[in-house]
């Protein structure tokens, strides 16, 4: 199901050129990868810690604690990961996010010797968050604790999964429960069931009208783009730490584009929405 | 129609309604087999869905000599290797063709949607509306709250503050979008229940409502005997 | 002290039963949305041709079917003839033939003044190519009956046929007004589910479409329109009251949460 | 090896790279020969994605069969799965879904799982409203009075109190919800672009899980 705003972007679309669009892509591209080549060890940019990761090593040491299992699903994420989305949701890229943070879950919970249990409403993400899973395992000298029955796809319709996923939190009593990737209407399900078992809750999704009901229940919440720096924040990378310092550039442009349109439409020139729309 | 079918049907989906809802309460063992039956059909419709999709668009064309088709029908079969330990690492082929046009689709869509109209939208406003220019400021604030590398933690340098104050801004725009759309989702929400609990609540299904209570009720009687 | 939640799901079960079981006949207050689309059928010459899509997933049902069936008992009075076809997913031709079923043709001869195309899947791609040319996505309608024996079909061969485009969908209507409205200009008017109705209105403020209903609020309305009252009235008293009931709850929360503090 | 790990690395960013710049171009350029190629990629992946279908059930079922066999508790919950996913697969593809039986089946049992199971958000959006939206701080506030404006705006009722309530919650939708959700999608359309620029060029390879072998 469509959300308003992608409804009303999609429209919007039909007055919208092709290449400004083409060359919005390319100058971002050249940004990000600019300041990923350039960014080294002695040149790191400061970047602003995000509590709702540095809570994954608190909820997995929770689990620990508790002895009950960590949890994680990217959400419903039909056909998403090869048809782009639409408006309000970023698509592949999501996707992409959800399991750069899979990894880095995967990896801290065989360090400290927990239970993960990965559900899915995808068929096509089986092969790939089983890998991801095993790597991490196998990264922390643990290849031996993965067992390939925690990565459980339930179904490809999206309240069967839903079904599916509810059931499951309940039955393992899961201590912690990560989200992160492209969600819908199933978002509230899962982080109330989750809830209603106790774990800590860290979640996180792109789109614009289900982060509110992970505000409303979990306890941390990454928000729109905050999903898409996590990958790079966690893993500590210089070049993936430079890759965002480059889309924060690609922002303080994109604002200053936009108050320099404003400025002249109100002067009476729409210079810039002619450029935009070329 | 069949009253008979229709009516057997309504009991049968008014069982459904009851036993998901009994969630609600606390998961237990009637759940479990409404969720074992929804995956089961649910997932068994997709497979036949996807299999006449995929016979359609692929196997059919081919037949009737479209060789080139061959070429993702092997690419979706390379994909089973996933499950022979020693060919796993081949399921990656199959995976790039999706991830690449996936990108490929999220980019162009993502930037003209997400970004060039949201630009033009915002350039168009009637700027004459004073609540036009909260908009921009909104805009402005909410996206700036978003930057990661800006004023980190030990600089206390003019732009670094300006910077904190203005992203503090921007989450309360953030908090009151996600307030509105919560509010707004609310309706949609009930109107689903309604639909449900409106069928569960006419003949023959309200006939199980009694039922369900009293199965209930005995339920938590036997709870209770059995813990003291 | 942890409040159980459980409380609150039973008083929305009954917040949203009570008022099925005991209409309470809330005032519905027509929206000038619903009356446009009301109109637009109402008003159409006799002889006109009118599509109507009833294309919804199966999970929006409780909004969409009683709003389509309305729309349907309208469009069957009045002396025009239907197309209808469905783009979205598998499960909108169940819906259209279980209307179909429930209420019959009317007056109306199948072939002559009402048909049913069937499902083309692919959204986009096949509405496109129907506006265009509606025989290159048609051959046989849903009951397999090549269109040359459907005598209606002979006055329809592309979208500039239609006088009127009503679909009733729970989301992609935005291909409609890509492929058939701008292009082709023609009348239209969309029932949605609540979440798409704010941004719908976008397009009626622009003057794109005619109509627009809104979740089961529309439906209700459009129930009192046709004098037809059908399950949608009593959903719009559930709705109100348990909205309500919500409202004053997170109040009434927070009210404790204040003397609690206080207290301490 | 040399030859399997060049199929295990190089060729899948190769293949992602290739795509990727294939789709995007088209876009841009609109040539009949890139348009050509890049529509038979897209029809492709649908293919492709449909065999994927099967790698999911097979990981269903071998969970589920393991379930079974090893008498797990509730382990006829199981059988009943993989029952049910046998009969409505192979029925659905030799009878077709349009099969009488079949769509009854569908519509008066899958249907209302399905819808039920998305009606449980009356009750869970009901109880997660009265739990969090709370006057605890300046961001839990603006949450609650944004949502509680929205919903008087949404019912006969809000009107009733007082005949302004609907155009404020109005104001509330149309122009500070509007900007944050820009700001959010401005900021996602950035991201988007660094993740697929990045996934493009093979920077980012965690889809492909390569990390294991790349430790040497």
């Amino acid at each position: 199901m469509l959300g308003n705003l992608e409804v009303h972007n999609a429209l919007v679309s039909l007055i919208v050129g092709r290449t400004s669009v083409m060359i919005f892509a390319i100058v971002i591209g050249i940004i990000v990868i600019y300041f990923l080549a350039t960014t080294k060890r002695d040149n790191l940019p400061k970047v602003r810690r995000l509590a709702g990761l540095d809570a994954i090593k608190e909820a997995v040491g929770r689990a620990v604690e508790t002895g009950r299992p960590v949890h994680f699903t990217p959400g419903w994420t039909e056909r998403q990961l090869y048809t782009g989305g639409s408006g309000g949701s970023g698509g592949a890229a999501d996707i992409l996010a959800g399991m750069s943070v899979l990894s880095y879950l995967a990896r801290t919970v065989a360090d400290y010797g927990s239970r993960l249990i990965v559900t899915l409403g995808s068929a096509e993400l089986v092969p790939m968050a089983g890998e991801i899973v095993r790597n991490g395992y196998m990264a922390a000298g643990k290849a031996d604790a993965f067992k390939p029955e925690d990565i459980i796809f339930f179904s490809s319709d999206q309240f069967a999964y839903a079904a599916g996923v509810m059931g499951l939190v309940k039955r393992e009593q899961i201590a912690a429960n990560v989200m992160v990737g492209p969600f819908l209407a199933e978002s509230l399900l899962f982080a109330e069931a989750a809830y209603q078992v106790g774990s800590i809750q860290v979640a996180g999704t792109p789109s614009v009208f289900q982060t509110p009901f992970f505000v409303a229940v979990c306890d941390y919440v990454l928000i729109g783009e905050e999903c898409y720096a996590a990958g790079a924040l966690l893993s500590e990378d210089p070049h993936q730490l430079g890759s965002i310092r480059g889309t924060d550039i690609s922002k303080v442009l994109v604002v200053a584009i936009l108050l320099v349109g404003v400025l002249l439409s109100v002067l009476g020139s729409k210079v810039v929405v002619q450029l935009l729309k070329t | 129609m069949n009253i008979d079918a229709t009516m057997v049907g309504a009991l049968i989906a008014g069982a459904a309604t009851i036993a998901i809802y009994s969630y609600l309460y606390e998961e237990n063992a009637v759940y479990r087999l409404a969720e074992s039956l929804l995956i089961g059909l649910a997932t068994g419709n997709v497979v036949a869905i996807t299999w006449d999709a995929v016979r359609r668009a692929a196997f059919v064309p081919l037949v009737g000599g479209q060789v080139i088709w061959i070429i993702p029908i092997v690419l979706g079969m390379i994909m089973y290797l996933y499950f022979l330990k020693q060919y796993s690492y081949l399921y990656r082929i199959p995976l790039a063709f999706l991830v690449g046009v996936g990108t490929g689709l999220t980019i162009r869509g993502s930037v003209s949607a997400n970004l060039i109209d949201q630009l033009v939208g915002t350039i168009n406003a009637d700027f004459s509306n004073p609540s036009n220019w909260l908009m921009l400021l909104g805009i402005v604030a909410s996206t700036l709250y978003f930057v990661f590398t800006f004023g980190g933690q030990g600089k206390t340098g003019y732009y670094s503050q300006f910077h904190s104050r203005f992203s503090t801004l921007g989450r309360w725009f953030l908090m009151a979008a996600f307030g509105a759309t919560f509010g707004n989702v609310v309706q949609g929400r009930i109107s689903s229940a309604w639909g449900r609990v409106g069928s569960l609540l006419t003949p023959p299904a309200i006939y199980e409502v009694p039922i369900a209570i009293a199965i209930f009720v005995i339920y938590l009687i036997y709870r209770k005997r059995k813990h003291t | 002290m942890k409040f159980d939640s459980r409380w609150i799901y039973v008083a929305v079960f009954l917040t949203i039963g009570i008022p099925i079981l005991a209409p309470i006949g809330l005032p519905v207050l027509i929206t000038p949305t619903t009356r446009g689309m009301f109109d637009a059928i109402q008003n159409l010459p006799s002889g006109s041709i009118m599509y109507l899509g009833i294309d919804f997933l199966a999970v929006s049902q409780p909004e969409l079917l009683p709003m389509s069936t309305a729309v349907y008992k309208q469009a069957i009075s009045r002396p025009i003839s239907i197309v209808m076809a469905c783009f979205s997913t598998t499960d909108c031709p169940l819906f259209t033939q279980r209307i179909i079923q429930q209420i019959g043709y009317g007056s109306k001869k199948y072939g002559e003044d009402i048909v049913f195309l069937g499902y083309f899947p692919g959204l986009e791609t096949p509405i496109a190519a129907f506006a265009k040319d509606v025989r290159s996505v048609v051959s046989v309608d849903a009951f397999g009956t090549p269109i040359s024996q459907l005598a209606l079909m002979n006055r329809v061969k592309s979208a500039a046929d239609f006088n009127l485009w009503v679909v009733m969908t729970s989301g992609d209507y935005v291909p409609y007004l890509r492929q058939v409205q701008s292009p082709y200009h023609i009348k239209m008017a969309f029932g949605t589910s609540s979440p798409e109705y704010p941004t719908g209105l976008v397009y009626y403020q622009s003057g794109q479409i005619v109509g627009l209903l809104n979740g089961l609020r529309g439906a209700a309305e459009y129930e009192l329109l046709i004098h037809s009252p059908g399950s949608a009235a009593g959903g719009m008293d559930a709705q109100s009251v348990t909205q309500l009931f919500i409202i004053v709850a997170v109040i009434g929360a927070n009210a404790l949460y204040f003397s609690r503090r206080k207290k301490k | 090896m040399p030859a399997s790990k060049t199929l295990a690395r190089e060729v899948p960013l190769i293949i992602t790279f290739l795509l990727g710049v294939l789709t995007v171009a088209d876009y841009g350029v609109q040539e009949p020969t890139l348009q050509g190629l890049s529509s038979t990629a897209q029809s492709w992946v649908v293919v492709i994605a449909g065999f994927a279908v099967g790698i999911g059930v097979i990981n269903l079922l071998r969970g589920q069969w393991y379930r079974v066999k090893t008498r797990q508790k509730g382990w006829y919950n199981n059988a009943l799965l993989i029952t049910t996913l046998a009969l409505t697969s192979v029925w659905g593809i030799i009878a077709t879904t349009k099969d009488p039986t079949y769509s009854y089946v569908y519509f008066n049992l899958t249907v209302p799982l399905t819808v039920t199971v998305f009606g449980m958000l009356a009750f869970y959006i009901a109880s997660a409203a009265v739990r969090s939206l709370r006057l605890r701080n300046i961001d839990a506030g603006i949450m609650l009075v944004a949502a509680a404006l929205v919903m008087l705006r949404n019912i006969p009722a809000g009107a009733a109190i007082w005949s302004s309530l609907p155009a404020i919650g109005g104001w509330v939708l149309d122009y500070p919800n509007l900007a944050a959700q820009r700001g959010i999608v401005i900021g996602i359309a950035i991201g988007v672009v660094a993740v697929g620029v990045r996934t493009i060029l093979g920077y980012e390879r965690g889809y492909l899980a390569l990390s294991g072998e790349e430790k040497k």
